[in-house]
């Protein structure tokens, strides 16, 4: 049933040509659809499983437009109309002819309610009538989507499809459907022996609980032997892709993480500014995004292409600001730093209570963001985590880039490592300073863009990430880029593998713990710098 | 020279011309007159101060008990803690499950054994920490040994591997976080997220009475005097010196044969205490603790009382920790909308403008007037060290 | 071990229990050796600083210690002291004290007091206070806490304070002082604490050829009763006080012997003098 | 080239340059001389723009120094060889040199082999931090990190302290090839008179912020190194 | 005085801001529209706005403050059940009225606060008993952030379920740390708890910020409300508002209230209300309802009794009737909870909710839970001769304090 979701999002698109398509409906019809104007939302299932059986028009593009939500009818005519929404306007077209309705307006229609029953029904339904549809990826997940709920009319469907299905992978699923069908009704023991071997090799969640039920209550003690062999092969399967996945999500929080913390890896890492306003520039660059789909409505796919350039200005500049007003008096004073930058973060968090207001912003996730590649039944990615990761990880190179092989990296570390002879060496110190800590905000400010899509873009952002990030660091080594990447992945991924034993809270916990006990066996974190000046 | 004239100079040297005496005296006399003012003057007197104004002060004394708490470590000895909020709120819980114990079984599930929350999570019977909390001396006994045994056993790690600096700083934050999460935990048998709260009397006294409220501050006031002082003490004998000395060379005062890491520890641990026995006065007089008081931010936040008063100068910390809460209380009622705005811009104005908090600013007007005085230039080569 | 055996191990009835044995031992130098450097071996990344250094230095001697720079004269010490840990070789201080063992603040209560190449003083601290802490005392806390200055240990502070110049400057924080007032500052704390032996770090530096002289009449007055190892790059002042002088080189000795011999010797004026004077 | 004119300055209340006045001819070398304490550094980091000047001139071949910001007096051409050396501790050898490349007016990108003729250690040393040389080996850093400014004026404060003999006479060679062969303004503070006296053309004594003598190195007489320069 | 002040204690900042400052409006709103009516018993009310700051020990100071510096006849305000414990005993000690609108656990009565949220059995129960009935649900994750209200909630929760004859491996409780926001493994497991072929749901009691990054995972984990339909107790059209709902579709909240409820009162209130912020897209959601109905009843009381005085106005608010904004009328019990109807609505992609179930009439809130074994007894009864907020049934007494 999960997959109802991919099929709708391919559907949306073929929705106006079907409908185009569709010819009215027929006499036995007619009554029905009426019918489902007027019926309450739980009675309406009985009215549209005889809609799915009764002979005359295909019904495919009224389930599709009903388990989307656009199905309302017209309150004088109780004629069915699909909506379509853009933006902001509703236009409205007939159901089955597909003219457009231009003067109807919102106030003479009335939607045809759905709810959660009636959208697993439609789901199930439509996967039925498209077991014939042209492309075989869609005819492959409305297979998989009946596993669950193979009764004999849809097992029928099923058959008939297989014998002229040409695509070898819908083929396989088809089998499987089938075979689940026999394992579960077949009456002779040596048949569902047969079709769990038919099984075999499957990882879907569906033929996992058949073989439980079967291993279990099954009155052949062959049948129950041979399900339990299926049984243990899939768990075995299922305990390592266990571990991926849970190496994964251990990575995509370290790349969370990392993309927090990199920016405070500059600003106190390198500059040894204690930077209490990090969070606020992460925040910033998260209400970037958000003012740039407000500005673009129409280019959500393409936004976060946009906000990130915008937020790192945006958060840079809010940064050298900083520096100029006010971090450029506490030279030398890095304890000063922090409770300036605490005044600071303050009065950032107020503005946008201000200006945004105090509740969260809503920011969209663009669709090529959306979802996840499923990799097999058992493990499937978040594509969401995936691009995070990498970018992270890009980000991560494009700065130790700039900071090793640019003059702006190696006057940074002069300036921070001695002011005065770094003036009579003739760098100009406050430009280094301000291009740096416009840099670490302007990091910062790009990996707000990253975590609007990840949670709240709202005035509590900066300060969920603050700790986080300055334990990162610290754990890592301060003043060593490497040190907070590896710190970020180690925190993510040892959080991960703990969080199934205890519980998230405890793991927390256990993080933390297992930071400080570290920092007692390395007092200078994971990459210390070493050498006499280092004491 | 007599060798005391010396040394108290050479303190006063060091750290600026903090006079205690005067700020004790002030301190206690704006006390007794605030009681007097609150329990002897009717109602509508204008010479009323209303409990409220009493529970107000009160709290801003245990915050400056706080203050002070985190300027022994980080004024003298350059220990930044942000995790200070721990001690506190652990002595605030200490004397929490006190309170908690006496109310006995009026609390609304009438269970004369377990606080309600307890009952409301079906623990049947009191979880070992809690066993003699009812007893009055139990409890000040862990209003100390807890902070400072938790101080003790993370000084000792952390001294003993040299962490110091930044590290040291993250660490303690981890600490308080890592408590802050775990006293969330509702299986901890803290209460949870909501704490302990709904006290009804100390020592057979009513928390709700103006007597009560009224002696708790004064003892608050008076807490907070003896400590000032016995502070002050401590950092005019060699101790004090060394601890100074830690601050600005540590190793130099390892090869002179001063073992730090137990120096350090049983400053911390000191320190630890006092921040302890400013929870354990705070909790009466608010009426509740809750694991909030752990947050890392709260933490930070003393230390910036700290800054604004100026660090290294003890009346400075109080005073800061007074006025930063002083001000918020009015900020937030004169402008609820607005008062971060207050609240951050005077944090930086402090930082850019004081360098050296309110008792720098005293310092320099008073060196100002001496140099007119006698028009000889005066010593002011206090380098800022971090 | 089983947990019987270690009990029976603690609670031997022949012995004290460590906690409770008097750890104040002397040092024994019953063979007027007073420190004892063997097979040290330091390398830094790869790096061999220090490369199976041998050095004996007797009861009561003043010895130079001169080798080109980066030789490893500032790290033979800092192993000595406890500073840096060396990979291998051992430290014994008398016949019994394996100073490998102990921490820096131990080896500092042994008697072991130490001037560094660049000045370290208490900078917030006043000259005087500088000195009152180097003051030989029980360093451990509670001592401490309770100490105040008597009479004669203010004469003692009012007499070292004549001897390094800086009366004047008694009560100016210590972080004012000049470069060279920094240096006889320290000098004037290791004089505080009366050390058994003293690791002078280039003492001259930045000092003019006068002072110079005083420290030199300095030094050569503290050997004898006390042991001295100086650093110096100033040929002069070493031909001033030396007596025995040791040449490192590369991590090892190169030379050992009286200032003739050493500024005769030919790998010596090779690697270090330049040509000879 | 350089001249200072009736400078003071203070150190907070204190003062520690009093009315002073100096003037380095071009193309000399000349040797500050005087006490501990005397304001030697300090004049030298005045001149360097590190500390702010209360009153008085500093000009560099007639031009007002004082204006600009310590940042622009290296490009201006004065290289800074300061007490303590001051080494980045943390970069290497090797980028200790190159901090100083983008101020060269050949907008050279490799540290130039002049420097490494000149200290062949700093050579070996390249991938070593700077803060974990020996202290000799950091002052041949020092001296070359400004070298690579390619300055008109060099600056050193002590740049002997605590060098073994035959550097310190490479140094010596050094300071007088360039100051000869190239012809490099050379300001020394120097406290041993036998290297004065080998590689200075001038003098200057000072006496509690001021200076109180000026002469050639040949007049550098025994009385007035008693009278300023014995304890 | 010549005004009837009425205080406001809502946080204006910190974390809970996010959902306060809602409320604070809508007190504000209140008072406007009051004193355009003339104000009450011939007097203007004035509004009296303080901020607690999200910081719970400053409730109480607040309350204080509120009460002895500013007089306040009246105080609206707190969120979370910590910041009402907080100003509690304040409001025992001067005896003082306060009207808190948030849903919450339960298992408290004072005669000092008047609870115009949902108790648990108003939110939790009728949901479940949804969820069961009409889709058929056999497997349960009870997810919470781990404070009071989700465990009282989940235990109550839990009891019920078991009652009911669900086995304990069908039920899987999951608690997370505030703001938590790394849902990844906690919702792969609920995928795979899921995916043992019996109808799965998700009853959410998560706290605030941290339900957005729960939704996202959800989404794209690809966990859509028909296979594992989540009911939410604390989000709202307010929450929504901060999220992209196109992946939420279909998954479920209970209340007593929704914006998108058709009433002429309902109407009137959001016209109002979008009037009074200026913003066209502000939304309105059960928290404002419930303290629209508490100020009303307020009002009514208030000139029931012809007086502010604390005790009068206690007693005349018991069995006051005001119209609820979705229809029909809110009546307060003597437990000083309201009855009210309970709605489940499914999340539509505009960030409304579209009903989809709702109860019978009016449920009565019940300050006590009777599946809680120490409460189970207990009832709360605030008139003569009970007069007590925990009143015990069986022992006839009335347990623990007497107020
Ligand atoms: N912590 C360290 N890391 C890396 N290399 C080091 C470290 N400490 C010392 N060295 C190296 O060891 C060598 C010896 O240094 P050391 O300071 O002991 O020389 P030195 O003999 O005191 O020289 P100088 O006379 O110049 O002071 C040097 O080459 C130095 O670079
Ligand atoms: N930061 C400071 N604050 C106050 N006084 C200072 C400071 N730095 C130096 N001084 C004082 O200024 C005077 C001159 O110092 P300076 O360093 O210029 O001396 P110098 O001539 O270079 O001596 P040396 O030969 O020892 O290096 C000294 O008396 C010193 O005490
Ligand atoms: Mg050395
Ligand atoms: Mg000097």
């Amino acid at each position: 049933m999960r997959y109802i979701n991919a099929i709708c999002a391919c559907l949306l698109g073929l929705l106006i040509s079907t409908s185009v398509l569709a010819a009215s409906p027929s006499e036995a019809q007619q009554p029905l659809l009426l019918e489902l104007t007027e019926v309450k939302l739980n009675k309406a299932l009985p009215v549209l499983q005889q809609l799915e059986t009764t002979e005359g028009a295909d019904m495919l593009a009224l389930f599709k437009t009903m388990l989307n939500g656009d199905l309302y009818y017209e309150k004088e005519t109780r004629r069915l109309i699909a909506a379509l929404k853009e933006q902001s306007v509703t236009r409205y077209s007939d159901l089955f002819s597909g003219e457009v309705l231009s003067d109807l307006s919102k106030k003479q229609v009335r939607k045809i309610k759905v709810n959660n029953k009636l959208r697993g029904y439609l789901g199930e339904a439509i996967a039925r009538m498209q077991l014939n549809h042209p492309d075989s990826a869609v005819r492959k997940d409305a297979v998989r989507s009946l596993f669950s709920d193979l009764g004999s009319n849809t097992i029928t469907l099923i058959r008939d499809a297989r014998l002229k299905e040409q695509s070898r992978s819908v083929q396989e699923a088809m089998d499987v459907a089938l075979a689940l069908y026999r394992a579960r009704h077949a009456e002779e023991a040596t048949d569902r022996l047969q079709a769990i071997k038919d099984l075999e090799g499957s990882l879907e969640p569906e033929v996992r609980n058949q073989l439980t039920q079967l291993a279990e209550n099954d009155p052949s003690r062959s049948v129950r032997k041979a399900a339990q062999t299926g049984l243990d092969k899939i768990d075995q399967q299922a305990e390592m892709y266990g571990f991926i996945n849970q190496l994964f999500f251990g990575l995509s929080l370290g790349s969370v993480l990392l993309l927090a913390a990199i920016g405070l890896a500059i600003t106190f890492g390198v500059m040894g500014v204690i930077n209490m306003a990090h969070g606020e520039m992460i925040m910033l660059g998260a209400y970037t995004t958000y003012v740039v789909q407000l500005m673009l409505p129409n280019m959500i796919e393409y936004s976060l292409w946009i906000a990130v350039p915008l937020a790192f200005m945006v958060s840079g500049l809010a940064g050298i600001l900083i520096e100029r007003l006010v971090i450029r008096h506490l030279h030398g004073r890095p304890l000063e730093t922090l409770l300036a930058t605490f005044g600071i973060s303050l009065i950032l968090q107020q503005m946008v209570r201000t200006v945004f207001s105090p509740l969260n912003r809503q920011v969209a996730t663009p669709d090529w963001m959306s979802g996840s590649i499923e990799i097999n039944p058992l493990l499937s990615l978040t594509l969401n985590r995936l691009y995070i990761v990498a970018f992270a990880l890009l980000v991560f190179m494009i700065l130790l880039i700039v900071l090793k092989k640019t003059s702006l990296g190696l006057n940074v570390r002069a300036v921070s490592q001695n002011r005065d002879m770094a003036k009579a060496m003739g760098i100009r110190t406050d430009r280094v300073d301000a291009m740096t800590f416009g840099l670490g905000s302007g990091i910062a400010g790009i990996a707000g863009v990253a975590l609007s899509q990840l949670t709240n873009v709202g005035p509590n952002l900066g300060q969920a990430y603050i700790i986080d990030s300055f334990m990162v660091v610290v754990f890592g080594g301060v003043g060593n880029l490497w040190g907070t990447l590896v710190a970020a992945f180690t925190l993510g991924v040892a959080n991960k593998f703990i969080e199934p034993v205890t519980g998230a809270v405890l793991a927390s916990i256990l993080v933390l713990v297992f930071i400080i006990l570290f920092i007692q066996k390395r007092p200078k974190g994971l990459f210390p710098q070493k050498g006499r000046a280092a004491e | 020279m007599s060798s005391l004239l010396s040394n108290f100079m050479s303190f006063s040297r060091i750290n600026g011309d903090s006079k205690v005496a005067p700020f004790v005296v002030v301190l206690l006399v704006v006390t007794a007159l605030a009681s007097s003012c609150n329990l002897l003057m009717p109602e509508d007197s204008v010479f009323y101060v209303s409990t409220y104004t009493i529970t107000l002060l009160g709290k801003y004394l245990c915050y400056a008990m706080l203050a002070l708490a985190v300027d022994v470590i980080w004024g003298y000895c350059g220990i930044l803690s942000l995790g200070h909020g721990a001690f506190f709120a652990l002595g605030g819980y200490a004397m929490g499950m006190y309170l908690m114990r006496q109310i006995g079984d009026r609390g609304v599930y009438g269970n004369p054994e377990l606080p309600d929350f307890m009952v409301f999570l079906n623990w049947s019977e009191l979880p070992w920490f809690w066993q003699g909390m009812d007893q009055f001396w139990v409890a000040m006994l862990m209003v100390l040994l807890v902070p400072g045994l938790l101080a003790y056993l993370f000084g000792w790690l952390a001294f003993r591997s040299r962490v110091t600096g930044v590290y040291l700083s993250i660490m303690t934050q981890a600490l308080t976080y890592a408590l802050l999460l775990s006293f969330f935990r509702n299986e901890m048998g803290f209460g949870g997220n909501n704490g302990l709260t709904d006290f009804k009397d100390i020592l057979g006294f009513d928390l709700q009475s103006d007597n009560t409220r009224v002696t708790l501050f004064i003892i608050t006031a008076l807490m907070l005097s003896g400590l000032l002082v016995l502070s002050k003490k401590i950092m005019q004998t060699r101790f004090g010196k060394v601890i100074v000395a830690i601050r600005d060379g540590e190793s130099r005062a390892r090869f002179i044969g001063y073992r730090t890491e137990n120096y350090k520890v049983w400053l911390f641990v000191y320190s630890a205490m006092i921040a302890g026995i400013a929870g354990a006065l705070y909790v009466p007089q608010v009426g509740i603790i809750n694991p909030g008081e752990f947050s890392p931010i709260n933490s930070i936040e003393i230390v910036i009382w700290v800054a604004v008063g100026g660090r290294g100068t003890l009346v400075g910390a109080i005073i800061g920790a007074i006025l930063v809460n002083y001000a918020k209380t009015k900020f937030t009622a004169i402008m609820p909308d607005g008062w971060l705005f207050a609240l951050g811009a005077m944090f930086v104005l402090v930082t850019l403008y004081l360098p050296k908090g309110l008792m720098g600013l005293v310092a320099q007007l008073k060196d100002r007037q001496l140099q007119n005085v006698n028009n000889r230039p005066n010593d002011k080569a206090e380098e800022g060290h971090a | 071990m089983s947990i019987l055996d270690t009990t029976r191990e603690v609670m031997r009835r022949d012995q004290v229990w460590p906690f409770l044995q008097d750890h104040s031992q002397d040092v024994d130098i019953s063979h007027q050796v007073l420190l004892y450097v063997e097979g040290l071996n330091l390398s830094f990344d790869g790096f061999k600083a220090l490369n199976d250094l041998n050095l004996y230095i007797n009861d009561g001697e003043l010895r130079c210690l001169i080798g080109a720079n980066g030789a490893g004269k500032t790290t033979l010490m800092d192993v000595i002291t406890g500073k840096t840990r060396c990979d291998s070789g051992t430290v014994y201080f008398g016949q019994s004290l394996n100073l490998l063992e102990k921490d820096e603040a131990e080896i500092a209560q042994l008697g072991i007091g130490r001037k560094f190449q660049k000045p370290t003083v208490f900078e917030a601290h006043t000259v005087m206070d500088n000195l009152e802490l180097s003051l030989k005392s029980n360093k451990s806390v509670i001592p401490t806490l309770l100490a105040t200055l008597n009479s004669e240990e203010y004469d003692r502070i009012d007499h070292v304070l004549e001897t390094i110049g800086l009366k004047a400057e008694r009560m100016m924080l210590a972080g004012s002082l000049s470069h060279g007032q920094k240096q006889w500052l320290e000098i004037g704390m290791l004089l505080m604490a009366n050390p058994r032996l003293l690791l002078v770090d280039e003492p001259v530096a930045g000092m003019t050829v006068q002072e110079g002289e005083r420290t030199a009449e300095l030094l050569t007055s503290l050997a004898g009763e006390r042991t001295v190892v100086v650093v110096e790059h100033d040929m002069e002042f070493v031909r001033s006080i030396a007596r025995t002088v040791t040449v490192l080189h590369q991590g090892s000795v190169l030379a050992e012997g009286t200032m003739d011999e050493i500024q005769n010797n030919q790998d010596v004026i090779e690697v270090y003098l330049g040509e000879a004077p | 080239m350089i001249s200072i004119k009736n400078v003071n300055q203070f150190y907070g209340g204190t003062q520690i340059l009093w009315d002073l006045n100096l003037d380095i001819k071009p193309g000399s070398c000349t040797c500050i001389m005087g006490r501990n304490g005397v304001g030697k550094t300090t004049l030298l980091k005045c001149i360097m723009g590190l500390l702010p000047v209360s009153s008085g001139e500093i000009l560099l071949q007639g031009e007002p120094l004082q204006k600009k910001k310590a940042e622009y007096r290296a490009p201006a051409g004065i290289g800074y060889v300061p007490q303590g050396r001051d080494i980045f501790p943390l970069l290497t050898v090797e980028e200790n040199l190159k901090v100083g490349l983008p101020v060269r007016k050949d907008g050279a990108k490799e540290i130039p082999e002049k420097i490494f003729e000149l200290f062949p250690v700093l050579k070996e040393m390249l991938q070593r931090r700077g803060g974990d040389l020996s202290g000799g080996q950091q002052q041949q850093l020092a001296i070359g990190r400004a070298l690579v400014l390619e300055p008109k004026v060099l600056i050193l404060d002590e740049p002997n302290e605590g060098i073994q003999p035959n550097i310190v006479k490479q140094i010596g060679d050094v300071i007088l090839k360039l100051n000869k062969e190239e012809g490099l303004t050379v300001i020394l503070i120097e406290q041993k008179l036998g290297f004065a006296r080998r590689v200075g053309e001038e003098f200057r004594l000072m006496e509690r912020g001021r200076v109180v003598a000026s002469d050639r190195m040949d007049n550098l007489s025994e009385e007035l190194i008693r009278q300023y320069l014995a304890v | 005085a010549d005004t009837i002040k009425v205080g406001v204690l809502h946080s204006l900042s910190g974390t809970m801001a996010i959902s306060e400052t809602t409320l604070k409006d809508t007190v504000l709103m209140m008072v406007e529209e009051q004193n355009k009516k003339g104000g009450l018993l011939g007097k203007q009310l004035e509004a009296v706005v303080v901020d607690p700051a999200s910081n719970w020990p400053l409730f109480a100071e607040k309350t204080r403050e509120l009460m002895t510096k500013d007089q306040v006849d009246v105080i609206f305000g707190c969120w979370t059940s910590v910041s009402r414990k907080s100003a509690l005993p304040v409001l025992e000690e001067l005896n003082g009225l306060m009207f808190y609108p948030v849903q919450y656990e339960g298992e408290e009565s004072s005669k000092n606060v008047f609870y115009t949220g949902a108790a648990p059995n108003q939110q939790a129960i009728p949901a479940v008993d949804y969820l069961m009935n009409d889709l058929g649900v056999k497997r349960w994750v009870l997810a919470g952030t781990d404070y009071v209200y989700p465990r009282t909630t989940n235990k109550i929760l839990e009891a019920y379920l078991k009652a009911k004859g669900v086995a304990a491996e069908d039920i899987m409780i999951n608690y997370t740390p505030f703001g938590h926001s790394d849902w990844q493994s906690i919702v792969s497991d609920i995928k795979s708890f899921g995916s043992a072929g019996k109808k799965t749901a998700v009853v959410s009691t998560i706290n605030g910020d941290a339900n957005v990054p729960f939704y996202k995972e959800l989404g794209n984990q690809g966990i859509s409300s028909e296979d594992i339909p989540v009911v939410a107790f604390s989000v709202g059209e307010e929450e929504l508002s901060g999220l992209d709902t196109k992946p939420l579709v279909g998954h479920l909240a209970a209340w007593n209230y929704f914006q998108s409820v058709e009433s002429d009162a309902n109407d009137a209130f959001i016209s109002q209300w979008k009037a009074f912020t200026g913003n066209p897209d502000r939304v309105t959601n059960d928290p404002m309802e419930a303290t629209y109905i508490g100020f009303k009843m307020w009002t009514q009381a208030v000139e029931k009794a012809g007086t502010t005085d604390v005790d009068a106005v206690e007693q005349a608010m018991i069995g006051q009737e005001t119209e609820n904004l979705t229809g029909g009328m809110a009546y307060m019990n003597k437990n000083h909870h309201l009855s009210k109807p309970v709605l489940i609505g499914e999340i539509q992609d505009d960030g409304q909710f579209e009903v989809v179930w709702e109860t019978e009439g009016v449920v009565p809130g019940d300050a006590w839970s009777d599946f809680l074994p120490g409460s189970k007894d207990l009832i709360a009864d605030w008139t003569a001769p009970i007069s007590c907020g925990n009143y015990n049934t069986v022992t006839k007494t009335c347990s623990g304090q007497n107020y």
